[in-house]
C-alpha cells in the first residue's frame, strides 16, 4: 500500500537556476533548495507528485484545462527557453492512471494528458532537488493563471482525493508531494512600478500572511481566505497558491518542519516531514 | 477568437524564433494574416499593452514582447503604459 | 433572464446526410430530423447549447478534455472528413464565458477552449436541423469515448449547473438545448460480427429501456442504471448517453412530446417541450 | 507513450492525407520514425488489431484503418480478428 511520505512546497521562478550558478552555494537560493533537497533525501521517496501551473507552454488556451494528469512513460523540459540544462524524467504512468481514475469516480473533470512536456515550474524545482532525475515524476495541473481559476476548496477536495486514491494503491510505494509557485507575484500587468522591470512583488504582507496559516495549521482559514479575487490582488500569478493548496489536501493538516520566506519575492520554501 | 488571437502571438513570439524575428523586423507585414479587429491590430502595433490588457489580453503573455523589444515595447515603455490600464481588481 | 424553452435528443451518424439525400424526405432519416426541426422552429430558440462528444477530432489524448466549454465568436465543421457540406455557425461567446465561470465556481473543472472546430457530433445534427445556421450554438464537450468517463451523476450535476447558470444570465433569451449521441454502438470493437461492416448495435434492448425510463420521466433510475460499465457493455459508443443524461440535468424531469425510436441502430430522436 | 503513438498512427491516417498515401505504399518505412516498441510495431504492421485491442489501442481510432485498408485491414478481416480479441467488459 502506497504512503504519503512527506510535502514541499516551494517557489519556481525561472531566473533561479541562473541566479544560484552566480550566487554559488551561499546564496540564498541555492540554500534554500538545497535544504528542501536534505528533506527529500531523508524521506527516500520512490515517487514525486507535483502540483504544477502551466505558464501556456505545454498548453493554450485552444485547449487549458481546469484539472490534467499526465500520464506517459516519460516527460522532458523545460519546454519554454528558461535558461537551465534540459531534463527527462521518467513519470510513474500507472499510478498516474489510477490517481485520474480514482478521482474522475470522486466528480473531479480531469483532462487526459498522454503526451506533453513541461515548463520551468516543474523542472526549477527539480533542477535543485534531484538533477539526476533519479525519481519518478506525476505532475498534477492545475490552472493557476488564466481565471476563472478552480476554488481553494476544490483544489483542496482535488488533494483529498488523490490522497484517497493513493491509499488504495496495492504496491508499497512512498509518495513525496510538491506544490510549485508563489504567492504574490505580478508580471506585466498594471501594478508594476515604472522601471526596469516587467514584475513585481505586490502583497509581501499576504506571503507572509500565507506562512503564518500553514505555520499554525489553520488550514481551513487560509482555503476560506484564498479566495480569486484576494489571491489576484496579491498579483496576478498569485493563483499559484493552488498549488501549494491542492499539497495540503494530499498531506492533511501538519505542521511543517521547515519555513524558510523570501517575503521580498512573495514566496517560501516548506517542508512536511512526519515520523 | 480575436483576443486569442493576441495572446497568440505573444506565445508564439516565444515558440516560434522565426515568427519572432519575422516581427521584429516587419511587425504589420508578419501579422497581416492573423485574425485581429482593427482595434486589436492597431493596439497590437502601437504596442498599447494598456487597451491590450483592458480587452482581455495576459499580462503574462504580452509581457513577452518586453523580451525582445517586439511592437516598440521596452520594459520602461511597458510599465509606463501597462499602469495606465484600468485594473479591475482594484474595483 | 434567459429561458430554457425546449430539449432535444438525436443521434449523429456520419453516414445520415448521405443517407438522407439517397432516400429523400420520405426515409426515415429525413423524416426523424425533420420532426425535430419542426420542434426547433416552434420553440424559436435564440441559442441552441449542445452537448456532445468529441470522436478525437477537435481533441486528441494529448490533451482530452473531460467537460470542456466552446468560447469563441465562431466555430465551423465537420473537421473529420464526414461527407456532408461544410458549416460555420456563430457561437455566443459571453454566454459561453459565463456558464463556464458559473460552473467552476460550483466545482466543475471544466476545460477553456478559445479556438476550436466541431466534428460530425455536431454538425450532423445541425444540418438537419438549420441548415442555414440561424442560431448560434455553444457547444459542451463530455468525454463519452475514452474511459474513465465522467460519472452518469457528474454529467447531470453538470446539466443542472447549466440550468442555474442560464437563469441568472441577465438578458431575455431563449435557449434550447440538444443532447447528441447513441444508445448502442460499437464501432472496431470485439463485438462487432463477422462480415462486411466493423461496427453493430449490440444491445437494441438498452436502447428501448432507455426510452422507457425517459418516457416515464423515471431520470433517477436512469442515472442510477447507466454506469459505465452498464453503456459500454452496449457497445464502446455507448458512454454517449451521457450527452442526453447532461441535456435532463438543464431541462429537468419532463416527459417527451416526441420520441422515435430507431432500436435496430440504437438510437433515438426525442423533442421535450412545455407551454 | 506507445499505445498513444498508435492510436497517434490511426489518427494521423485520417487527418493527414499525405502520411495515409505514404502508409499505404509503405508501412514499415512510414512508420519506422515513430515511437513505438518492437511489439505494437510488429502488431501494427501485421494489422494485429486483437493485440492492439488488448494493449489499450482504441477501437473507434483503429477502425480508420480499415477505410483505406492500411496494414492489410479489410473489414472482413478486421471483424475476424477483433472478435478474437479478450473483451474485459464481458469479465
Ligand atoms: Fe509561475
Ligand atoms: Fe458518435
Amino acid at each position: 500500500m502506497a504512503e504519503i511520505v512527506a510535502g514541499f512546497g516551494m517557489p519556481h521562478n525561472p531566473g533561479a537556476p541562473a541566479l544560484a550558478a552566480r550566487e554559488g552555494p551561499q546564496g540564498e537560493t541555492a540554500r534554500f533548495y538545497a535544504e528542501m533537497a536534505k528533506h527529500l533525501e531523508a524521506v527516500a521517496p520512490d515517487v514525486l507528485l507535483i502540483f504544477t501551473d502551466d505558464h501556456f507552454n505545454t498548453f493554450f488556451l485552444d485547449n487549458f484545462p481546469t484539472f490534467a494528469i499526465g500520464i506517459a512513460e516519460a516527460t522532458a523540459g523545460p519546454n519554454d527557453q528558461t535558461p537551465m540544462p534540459r531534463y527527462k524524467v521518467a513519470v510513474p504512468a500507472d499510478l498516474a492512471a489510477h490517481i485520474r481514475a480514482a478521482a474522475i469516480a470522486h466528480g473531479f473533470d480531469i483532462s487526459l494528458v498522454q503526451d506533453f512536456e513541461v515548463d520551468h515550474a516543474v523542472m526549477v524545482p527539480l533542477h535543485f532537488l534531484m538533477p539526476d532525475m533519479r525519481i519518478p515524476v506525476l505532475p498534477i495541473f492545475i490552472n493557476c493563471l488564466a481565471p476563472p481559476l478552480p476554488s481553494a476548496a476544490r483544489c483542496l477536495a482535488l488533494g483529498r482525493a488523490i490522497r484517497a486514491a493513493i491509499a488504495e494503491w496495492p504496491q508499497a510505494l512512498r509518495v513525496a508531494v510538491i506544490g510549485s509557485g508563489s504567492f504574490s507575484l505580478e508580471i506585466g500587468g498594471p501594478k508594476i512600478p515604472l522601471g526596469n522591470r516587467a514584475a513585481c512583488t505586490p502583497d509581501p504582507q499576504w506571503s507572509q500572511h500565507v506562512q503564518d496559516l500553514l505555520t499554525l495549521v489553520r488550514i481551513d482559514e487560509l482555503v476560506a481566505e484564498a479566495t480569486t479575487d484576494r489571491m489576484l490582488r496579491a498579483g496576478n500569478i498569485g493563483g499559484e497558491l493552488l498549488n501549494w493548496i491542492a499539497l495540503l489536501g494530499v498531506i492533511g493538516a501538519r505542521k511543517p518542519v521547515s519555513i524558510l520566506p523570501q517575503n521580498d519575492h512573495g514566496q517560501a520554501f516548506a517542508a512536511w516531514r512526519w515520523n | 477568437m480575436s483576443v486569442y488571437t493576441v495572446n497568440k502571438i505573444c506565445r508564439d513570439a516565444l515558440h516560434d524564433l522565426a515568427f519572432r524575428e519575422a516581427v521584429r523586423r516587419d511587425p504589420a507585414g508578419t501579422i497581416a494574416g492573423r485574425d485581429l479587429s482593427p482595434d486589436e491590430r492597431r493596439a497590437l502595433l502601437a504596442g498599447d499593452v494598456a487597451w491590450l490588457y483592458e480587452h482581455g489580453c495576459h499580462p503574462f503573455l504580452m509581457s513577452y514582447l518586453t523580451r525582445w523589444e517586439l511592437f516598440g515595447l521596452k520594459v520602461p515603455t511597458y510599465c509606463e503604459r501597462i499602469q495606465k490600464a484600468h485594473d479591475s481588481r482594484d474595483d
